[in-house]
């Protein structure tokens, strides 16, 4: 059982990150001690919805946004979906075309895909080589019955800062309330996040991509902002997402937001210089290899994703997990649909060289010698996998 | 699919094919084979290449090249190992059922890379039997 | 501050229970050690799957299940949710009618009033002074429209164990497939649950009533029953509840049942001990008193439910919290309705009296000691309290 | 209320109607009141009694009783705390604010405690002027 060996550089922090020791410390005392339910009135419950009363006010500070405008959920996917469905559901009335990019996260694919059967018509506009949205298309997609406009600030496969400010400005100069939603949950704590400035309705959040616990996640809604619940229950705290909360996850997911909001230039400066090191790496030590989305400054400082022609990404992947490197693929293996990644595909990678893409996401408790470790591994596994490839890299 | 049931299943290996993948046998390029065969779609992520060495109607060894995820090189593997030895009569009656099997099974998600294998090595054999007429 | 006092006496078990030992060990190694995402399929995301996995068949077998027919939710209420209105959206076609009690939790009154909203009819059997379904009324309400029925296996306010069995069987005798759901949140470890003697379609659980952590709820639907997803997003391991699953959460959710499980029949016993200790000191020590739900068998071995009559419940509940006594009241001035309860008003008690209800849910973990310390502290309460009303006891 | 704020700051009591409440001043029986006033409903959950005694116009004491929550309990202890020592002229001019204001505010839902309690003193008020005729 030597197979799941001991970790050694773990770069898959865009896919989950694991829980920072204080984080974690700050999340024990409400598992035994202040076990209280905030719904009730006497002292342990009071210190439970105190708790999460905290935590509002925390994580809105780190997005200059105000505390009763936080509703905690259950993952940045139930965020994403209370977003986008419970605001068109709200603007019925008012219209039904919602505006999306073709490479946004799959949870939002699927949200447009059920409001698509529900009678909704979704435009995905595309995006240019480097994964950045086309403003003109949109300015051109944007009509009447538009409703909503959801744009990812960071892409989290490859990385691409998106203009999310110009696409505020696009949706604002029309006059009338079009929802502007933002999916936050790649870029936050890798690019800074203010809800003033932007002027955006609402914004997504989870907190294991932040070193905070699997399972929490915060939606921003601007006052004064309705949408329709998807949930209906008994209510403790907030009627846009019933039934008891994970107290302990909460204080948690403010405590990672806290930490990460703190060091923030640090731990950006940190992770540019790492990335900036494992890609320097890569194209000094590799051959045949093709970088996916931009360079400099338009790219988020924890993403890294180049495909290694002539070998397939899961391969890749497995191998890497055998020395002890944690990676993400584009490739269709790891995926139940068998299709390579669809945001490859938006920036017209061709499927081959699309199902070589490995993504290394890096957080700022990563170190140099992380990355060393990484380099000194990587290309003996591409190069013994391209040994038994029949395929041969310079024909891709 | 139904939305009720997990869906984790329908990706998971079992323990015997990741080590088939982790040490697969019979990988690389044979020189000198009796027959070659390819199979799959750079497109679609796969492509496999089969040579066999037969002496006297027996496959005295198989081996092969895969440009594709773990269960399509421990399939390979598997499949080259099952034919080694047996004659090509014999060969010919190996079902799908057997390779995935001698890996305790494939997720069914992965079903058709044990199909490229088996496709492969049919192909393999009837470029044998061709070049016997 | 000597407001916020050492709790000596947890007897609001019903409302949330502290997290057991054991539950926060087994969840430990999950927030930074086995950290992985179950999505993915290098080494750690599989240990992630594999928790989880461990933790569905866990789970079924409490409740005589398979490991496949659970899905982990967000709380017992999102489980609630799920399953009525999943159930009643994909059974549109078949009818529009559902039936339920008058005396379920409020979050499945609020569900019933969404479902309502939408164009369902529900109807609301009543129940008996002790909180019993009436089953005579339920046969007659039971018509060719009807595709749902829920029934609580345990009231949670009064404790009432109603005859799900019977209830079972008038819906399967009606020929036709009619979707059976049990809110089995406050019975789980009170009663014995066997989903396959019950012929039960759905079932709901939450973890923090069983000594779990809180925002962990599981939904039971048995195996080729279709419902209709809430929610959308990203699949990780179930299409039911999209987006990263709380997997710490879960294992200790499982961790509880298990322990739970284990000590059924020892755990009854004594929650019977502590509750006949309970009720035997109250009806000695007190005078002008009103026992809420039924006695001996028919009563959830967790449940003490007092009017003490002319004082009102949150006085009494603040009261006792100040000599660390923590307690529930069906008092309508602590709820944001200023109603009182309604099951005390459905079986029949006057307001005036239901405003001095006076809950004590008992656990396990509770000891004999505790018990009596309540009883210690609750006569002086009471009497204080009743010094100083201007209503006189003997008068309501 | 809006779906989309938390509600909980609709229940919440301050530290210092906590601490009135524990130890609420001017509670209980009143001997030889000069003038008392019923309010309330024992239906709704609250009752309230307010005792008053009066010498050359001035108040120079107050009591309650209370069949009521914390925040009723609070509010009483509030308003006899206010109203002693204040001539009858300056006690009719008390306002509900003056008495949530002294226990630092009360939760939305609860403010209707308050009003209680401020009605009973007007009836007591109005009472006495009624006597005085
Ligand atoms: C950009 C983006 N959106 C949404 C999600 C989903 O969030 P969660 O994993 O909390 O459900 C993720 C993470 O997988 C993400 O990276
Ligand atoms: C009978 C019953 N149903 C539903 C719930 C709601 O479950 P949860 O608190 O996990 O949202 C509770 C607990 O409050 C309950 O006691």
């Amino acid at each position: 059982m030597l197979y799941w060996d001991q970790m050694n550089a773990y770069f898959d922090n865009g896919t989950t990150t694991p829980v920072a020791k204080e984080v974690l410390d700050a999340m024990l005392p409400y598992f035994r001690e202040n076990f209280g339910h905030p719904i009730f009135i006497y002292s342990l419950g009071q210190e439970a919805a105190e708790a999460i009363e905290r935590s509002q006010k925390i994580i809105s500070r780190t997005i200059n946004a105000k505390p009763e405008e936080i509703t905690f959920t259950s993952n940045g996917t139930e965020s994403i979906d209370l977003a986008i469905r419970g605001a068109a559901y709200a603007n019925r009335r008012k219209g039904n075309h919602i505006i999306t990019t073709n490479v946004e996260n799959p949870s939002v694919l699927r949200v447009c895909d059920k409001l698509e059967s529900d009678g909704f018509k979704v435009d995905y506009i595309a995006v240019d080589k480097q994964g950045l949205v086309d403003l003109d298309q949109l300015k051109k997609t944007i009509n009447d019955k538009t409703i909503l406009v959801s744009v990812a600030n960071v892409n989290d496969e490859i990385g691409t800062v998106q203009p999310v400010d110009e696409v505020a400005r696009i949706v604002r100069e029309q006059g009338r309330k079009i929802f502007f939603h933002v999916n936050a949950i790649a870029g936050y704590m890798r690019v800074p996040v203010d809800v003033e400035r932007l002027g955006v309705d609402m914004l997504s959040l989870s907190a294991h991509k932040i070193h905070g616990p699997k399972g929490v996640g915060a939606l921003y809604l601007r006052k004064g902002t309705r949408i329709e619940p998807l949930n209906y229950g008994y209510v403790s705290m907030s009627g846009l997402k019933p039934g008891t909360e994970n107290v302990a996850g909460i204080v948690g997911f403010a405590k990672a937001a806290e930490l990460a909001s703190d060091r923030f230039d640090r731990n950006v400066k940190k992770m540019l210089e790492l990335r900036e090191r494992l890609m320097k790496g890569i194209e000094e030590r590799m051959s045949y290899y093709l970088l996916h989305g931009p360079r400099g400054e338009k790219r988020s400082p924890a993403n890294v994703n180049y495909s290694f022609k002539g070998v397939e990404g899961e391969a890749i992947l497995l191998r890497l997990d055998l020395e002890g490197v944690s990676v993400a693929t584009g490739s269709a293996c790891s995926t139940r649909k068998l299709e390579p990644s669809h945001v490859l595909t938006a920036i017209g990678i061709k499927p081959e060289v699309a199902h070589s893409a490995t993504r290394f996401t890096i957080s700022w408790q990563n170190t140099p010698e992380e990355v060393d470790y990484a380099l000194d591994v990587l290309p003996g596994v591409i190069e013994n996998l391209r040994k038994i490839s029949p395929i041969k890299a310079e024909d891709m | 699919m139904p939305a009720e049931y997990t869906e984790r299943s329908l990706l998971k290996y079992s323990q015997k094919l990741i080590e088939m993948f982790k040490n697969p046998k019979n990988i690389g390029e044979m020189e000198n084979p009796t027959v070659t065969a390819d199979e799959g779609d750079v497109q679609c992520g796969d492509a496999f290449r089969m040579f066999l060495k037969i002496e006297d109607n027996v496959i005295v060894d198989a081996k092969f090249l895969s440009f594709g995820c773990a269960a399509n090189i421990a399939t390979g593997a598997a499949t080259t190992e099952i034919v080694k030895g047996k004659t090509v009569d014999e060969a010919e009656k190996i079902t799908i059922k057997e390779i995935t099997e001698s890996l305790d099974g494939l997720p069914p998600l992965k079903m058709h890379c044990a199909t490229l294998a088996f496709k492969t090595l049919k192909k393999a054999l009837e470029n044998y039997r061709k070049m016997q007429k």
